[in-house]
């Protein structure tokens, strides 16, 4: 009886010492796919998946608290892309990804408030107060945070046009 | 051509399609009246498109400069005929998507009158450099298809001291035959523009590389090379793609491009017959590149020939020309293995287009795609040494980065694998459709990247503007302190004094 | 004008425009062809039991695809006649005892198609060789049955079977003191023999003979070596199989059969019997060359082969299985993804390793152009 | 020596842990998905059977043989083989972030892994000397291994085939590994002769 149990005792505390010793030697400071996943995600801060920024939203991936299909600018290839790197599959069946998409002023709404211009993660609207806005095309990423906040619906997201050099064969179908 | 040959001298890799090059290579060459209509297009060329020059209404020469070249890699556009231009708009590009792009739309007056030629006599005498610029004023670019300016390359053959030039007179996809007329019709102009291009590129030797199918070409060539010891004409094995430029400087020369290399980095550079021929056309004679040969094929032409065409003609208008047994039930412009298929006949005529093939129903049938059966026969069939069943299958998963890992962005696209497979998927479609994928993933990252530094330059810039907004503050609340003691002091003056 | 040559606007048709002439069931076709020899040498061979096992194979494997397809609601017909299935069921059917009771042929034909290649998907998605996965199925469920060799009787003497007591052999069985029935091919023999401590130098003078025409107990296409040779010899003369893996395979199994038979003659055979015996021949040229199952580059196929040789030689050595091809196939196959995996073509303008070549050093290389 | 090759041949392939014993059918079926994520479990798996068993032969005949205590055989063993398991973990966790990642919850699981105890136990009952015991248990992580990276290329071709709906998933696993384990029958008696 006593044999037994100062045998387990002691095999415990010997192995956990082991063990502790290890912890020390093998210490992992922090988790450094974070920074990797930070890298990923477009950067735009446009926090249309909810958080804060991109940092924000990378920590809640690498804790997997987040699902990988959270950022809409990102579409799908970047859903695909975390969860490769994270190792977990992701149903992208919900992910709705029609394309690259930009704002438009529709110019003859356009008032000239220029609260867009405020809002515009990547400074992508010019324009001065009372006068027409208007985006360089460049710059938008589409993340649609000048729409809501347009008071005269003067902004709208358009598909970025097809032209010859941008044109994809579509896959064959499958038979 | 016996079985030794076969087993032992033939390139392992490639394939061998039935030519159908015949009876059309046989055909004299045709000249097309000029159209009474022609488009134009401002990018027949890789790179810028060009920047029109020219007003609507505008009276302009043959030969006469539509378009400037714009950019460093560009070309520029002639007039193919005299007459007017009547306006500047959108056709549809001889393109598999069907979109549209500019094109100067011009009217003929028939009367075929040339600018001006700026004829060069002793084009040896010129400065190399000097040949650079005429080439590039002339609007010459790689007509085996690529269409890359010639010009460009001339520089790059200039830069790393290329001692070969290769002149490519493979023209190994079936039913084409606009270089081999070339050759045989014109086998003294292929030479002289062939030496005046290893004159502007400093290169001491030539090798062209014929197919040994087209005899009389190879016959003729040799005749018109005889007196240039530099020129060397090499007849290589018929077996497509020889005409492709990794495989034919692979056989002449026993060089590999590496695969993040170009073909001047090993000491060649590549020059289509026609390019040379172009060349001959745009440094000795002084005119501008706006015709070409064209090869008009297919089960569904009456007179299946070669016909010398000014560029900016319809599509349409070359069929009609060439007549036609029945509605074609596919046009493809260039090539059956790597030509473009076209929706219509409105598709105007452009530098790189060597041939326009219409196909009637038999030729136009290819049996449905069934599963892979993984016979490997693409594999063996690659030039570049891939394994298309392997990416077919992944990109079928949409994995595309596990097809870029088995070197898909190696593939040339030639078409030897869905060509030989007995299951006829659509290999070819497959990669062209994962390239995209991949280059569209490349330009969102590269997107992704410029706005993440905006979004960080506008945090620096929204943090510079509250700062400057508190200095500004702090200032302003000084100079009111300030003025409010010269207030003060004003009104108490006699305590400065 | 225009209207003439106006076509479908629809998704565009890649490149290229052209196809081979060649085609799935062309290709079966001519395994088909190649296979028929030594079939129809195994009909007259082992007479009407054989035929009615080897239609009966057949017409099951046919007949489990047929019920996938319809189960998958899926046009059954073009499928069902790319040959792929009757090719199926017909290499099973030679690799079978000729006079098997006509369930073996009926389960394994069924097993083999529809558990073995329908349940991955079809043609071109399984893993494993379906006639031989079914084969071993059989040989471990009903090992009496599936090493029950006849002597050869063939079809012409007085003493074999005519068609309706040929058909009662397949349906019921073989008769009780038919004295065609033989204990054991030359390799159950031998390992038989060795196990009572008998060793070969003293057995094999009483061992059944083998020869290259194979009049010998036997399954009922794996005997005549010299016309599935032939056949084989036909598909890579056209061009359907490479001469990679028969001959890596062939050699798998006759340089460690000489070696050792070099070394200890009373207890290892020598290379000719093992490659005159059982599924050797079949397996090199018809079975182990299957296109889905096997590796796709040349030097995928030597390792392959070379595996499937070896493997072979060390089951019917050391193992308790007295014919080790089916097995051996079956470990190569589950190898052949990661074989895929590591052995590639060397890529142009690239190393093995997939890097680029180096220019200047390419640049250096002195220009040698081969004369045409 | 001879015995020595022929058990540990047998502990291999004959009597594969997987496709013999049916033990560690978890992992089997969890993490072998990759071949790069297999082969890292297996060399995990391969670590911690050889080091456990090597403890374990120790604690069974210095501790629970030398004083009786047989009924303490599986938490003793449970033990050796956890902090085999944790330390293994730590060093994954240092060395290598994204096997670790695609490992997930399947490398502390290693630790209910019954393959690890089971063969453990398997040589307390085959009564072997310390060498013998060691290279046995060696042998059964690598058998254990080589069927998880054949398993895990097998399923990377599968993941690129059209399965149908019905059997898509761990059916059309299950089959593949009762084939595989088919083949592998093909070695029963090599161990014997």
């Amino acid at each position: 009886m006593w044999v037994a149990i100062g045998s387990l005792t002691l095999m415990g505390l010997a192995l956990g010492a082991l063990l502790g010793v290890a912890a020390r030697y093998l210490a992992v400071e922090e988790n450094p796919i974070e920074a990797e996943l930070q890298s990923m995600l477009p950067g735009s801060q446009c926090g249309q998946c909810g958080y804060v920024g991109c940092a924000q939203a990378a920590a809640a991936l690498a804790r997997h608290e987040a699902p990988v299909t959270l950022c809409p600018p990102g579409g799908r290839a970047l859903a695909e892309a975390l969860a490769a790197r994270l190792g977990v599959k992701a149903d992208l069946s919900q992910v709705v990804d029609d394309g690259p998409k930009l704002a438009q002023v529709s110019e003859d709404i356009c008032i000239g408030c220029c609260r867009c211009i405020k809002v515009c993660p990547t400074d992508a609207v010019i324009g001065a107060p009372k006068q027409i806005h208007n985006v360089i095309r460049d710059a938008c990423t589409g993340c649609g945070a000048c729409i809501e906040r347009c008071p005269t619906e003067a902004m709208a997201l358009v598909p970025v046009p097809v032209t010859l050099q941008h044109w994809i064969w579509p896959k064959p179908a499958i038979a | 051509m016996g079985l030794i040959d076969r087993l032992f001298k033939d390139p392992a890799w490639g394939v061998h399609p039935d030519d159908h090059k015949r009876p059309a290579a046989d055909q004299p060459l045709r000249v097309l009246p000029p159209p009474a209509r022609l488009y134009m297009p401002l990018q027949q060329h890789v790179g810028g498109a060009a920047r029109p020059v020219v007003q609507v209404g505008e009276k302009v020469l043959k030969g006469q400069l539509l378009a400037a070249a714009q950019g460093n890699i560009s070309a520029p556009v002639h007039s193919p005929v005299s007459g007017q231009v009547v306006a500047i708009g959108e056709v549809t590009a001889p393109h598999p998507s069907g979109l549209g792009f500019t094109a100067i739309t011009l009217e003929s007056d028939f009367a075929e009158r040339w600018i001006d030629a700026d004829a060069v006599a002793d084009p040896f005498s010129l400065a190399p450099e000097e040949i650079t610029r005429r080439t590039a004023a002339a609007g010459v670019v790689g007509l085996g298809g690529a269409t890359f300016p010639s010009a460009v390359k001339f520089v790059l053959g200039q830069r790393l001291k290329v001692a070969t030039l290769i002149v490519n007179g493979g023209e190994c996809e079936p039913y084409l035959s606009s270089d081999d007329r070339l050759m045989r019709d014109r086998a003294s102009e292929v030479v002289d523009g062939a030496r005046i291009v290893m004159h502007a590129i400093g290169a001491t030797q030539v090798l062209v590389g014929i197919e040994n199918n087209k005899p009389e070409a190879i016959a003729a060539m040799q005749l018109a090379a005889a007196p240039f010891a530099e020129v060397n004409i090499c007849p290589v094995p018929a077996r497509y793609p020889m005409g492709s430029d990794k495989q034919l400087i692979q056989t002449l020369t026993g060089r590999e491009v590496p695969a993040d290399a170009r073909a001047a980095e090993v000491g060649v550079l590549v020059h289509n017959v026609s390019t040379c021929a172009a060349v001959h056309q745009a440094v000795r004679l002084g005119r501008p590149l706006v015709e070409r040969i064209v090869t008009v094929n297919g089960g569904a032409v009456r007179e299946p020939g070669n016909v010398f065409a000014p560029l900016g003609t319809l599509v349409d208008e070359l069929l009609a020309f060439c007549g036609l047994h029945e509605a074609p039930s596919r046009l493809i412009l260039g090539g059956p293995m790597m030509g473009s298929p076209l929706a219509h006949g409105k598709i105007p005529l452009v530098k790189g287009a060597s041939g326009i093939l219409a196909f009637d129903a038999r030729e136009a049938t290819i049996p449905p795609a069934g599963p892979c059966i993984r016979c490997g026969s693409c594999t063996r069939a690659c030039p570049m040494g891939l394994l298309p069943l392997e990416m077919a299958a992944r990109i079928r998963h949409d994995k595309f980065d596990e097809a870029a890992a088995l070197m898909l962005g190696d593939c040339i696209s030639c078409g030897c694998c869905a060509w030989v497979c007995p299951s006829h998927i659509p290999l070819v479609q497959y990669f062209s459709h994962a390239k995209g994928e991949l280059s569209a993933r490349e330009r969102t990252r590269l997107r992704n990247d410029a706005s993440r530094r905006l979004a960080e330059a506008r945090v620096l810039r929204l943090e510079r503007e509250a700062r400057e907004k508190a200095e500004a503050a702090l200032r302003r609340k000084a100079e009111r302190a300030a003025a409010k003691a010269a207030a003060e002091r004003q009104e108490t003056p006699g305590e400065t004094v | 004008m225009s209207a003439l040559s106006r076509t479908s606007a629809a998704a565009p048709v890649a490149a290229p425009h052209a196809s081979t002439s060649g085609s799935v069931t062309a290709v079966m076709a001519t395994v088909m062809l190649a296979l028929t020899p030594a079939t129809l040498y195994g009909f007259w061979l082992y007479g009407w039991p054989s035929i009615y096992l080897w239609l009966i194979t057949v017409a099951f494997a046919m007949l489990g695809e047929a019920v996938c397809l319809r189960l998958m609601e899926r046009r059954a017909v073009p499928v069902l006649f790319d040959g792929s299935a009757m090719l199926t069921g017909w290499l099973l059917a030679v690799s079978l005892p000729p006079w098997a009771p006509w369930w073996i042929g009926a389960l394994g034909g069924l097993f083999a198609t529809m558990l073995c290649k329908q349940a991955f998907g079809g043609l071109g998605q399984n893993l494993f060789n379906p006639a031989m996965v079914a084969r071993v199925a059989l040989l471990i469920s009903f090992p009496v049955q599936m090493t029950a060799w006849v002597a050869p009787l063939p079809i012409d003497m007085a003493a074999a079977p005519g068609p309706i007591s040929g058909l009662l052999v397949t349906l019921k069985g073989i008769p009780q003191g038919l004295d065609a029935v033989s204990s054991a091919s030359l390799l159950g023999f031998a390992k038989t023999e060795m196990s009572r401590g008998v060793d070969l130098l003293q057995s094999l003078p009483h061992a059944p003979s083998l020869s290259w025409l194979g009049s010998r107990p036997g399954s009922l296409g794996e005997t005549a070596s010299w016309l599935i040779a032939a056949g084989g010899l036909l598909l890579i003369v056209r061009r359907v199989i490479s001469w990679h893996i028969p001959v890596a395979m062939l050699a798998g199994i006759a340089v460690p059969a000489a070696l050792l038979h070099l070394v200890d003659p009373a207890r290892y055979l020598d290379a000719t019997t093992h490659l005159l015996s059982g599924g050797a021949m079949l397996g090199a040229f018809f079975i182990a060359t299957d296109y889905v199952t096997s590796p796709n580059t040349a030097r995928g196929q030597l390792i392959f082969g070379a595996g499937c040789g070896v493997l072979t030689y060390v089951i019917r050595t050391w193992a308790g299985y007295p014919e080790g091809v089916a097995f051996a196939v079956l470990l190569m196959n589950s190898l052949t993804p990661i074989i895929d995996r590591y052995v590639k073509p060397r890529v142009y303008g690239r190393d093995r390793q997939g890097v680029a070549l180096d220019a200047p050093a390419m640049a250096a290389r002195p220009i040698v152009g081969r004369e045409y | 020596m001879k015995e020595l090759a022929l058990m540990m041949v047998g502990a291999a392939l004959v009597n594969n842990v997987i496709l013999a014993r049916f033990l560690g059918l978890c992992s089997f079926m969890g993490v072998t998905t990759r071949i790069d994520t297999a082969a890292g479990m297996g060399m995990a798996t391969t670590f911690v059977i050889t080091v456990s068993s090597m403890a374990d032969w120790a604690v069974q005949h210095y501790l629970l043989d030398a004083y009786g205590l047989g009924f303490l055989r599986t938490v003793t063993f449970i033990l050796v083989i956890a902090s085999a398991v944790q330390f293994t973990e730590m060093t994954i966790r240092k060395v290598s972030p994204s096997l670790f990642q695609m490992l997930g919850i399947y490398l502390p699981l290693i630790t209910t892994n019954c393959a690890v105890l089971g063969v453990a136990l398997l040589l307390v009952e085959g009564k072997l000397s310390f060498l013998a015991s060691t290279l046995f248990a060696f042998a059964s992580a690598a058998g254990y291994s080589l069927v998880m990276i054949i398993f895990a290329g097998l399923r990377e071709r599968l993941a690129l085939a059209q399965v149908p709906r019905l059997f898509a998933g761990p059916p059309i696993g299950f089959i593949v590994a009762s084939l595989l384990a088919m083949a592998f029958m093909g070695f029963s008696g090599i161990s014997t002769g």
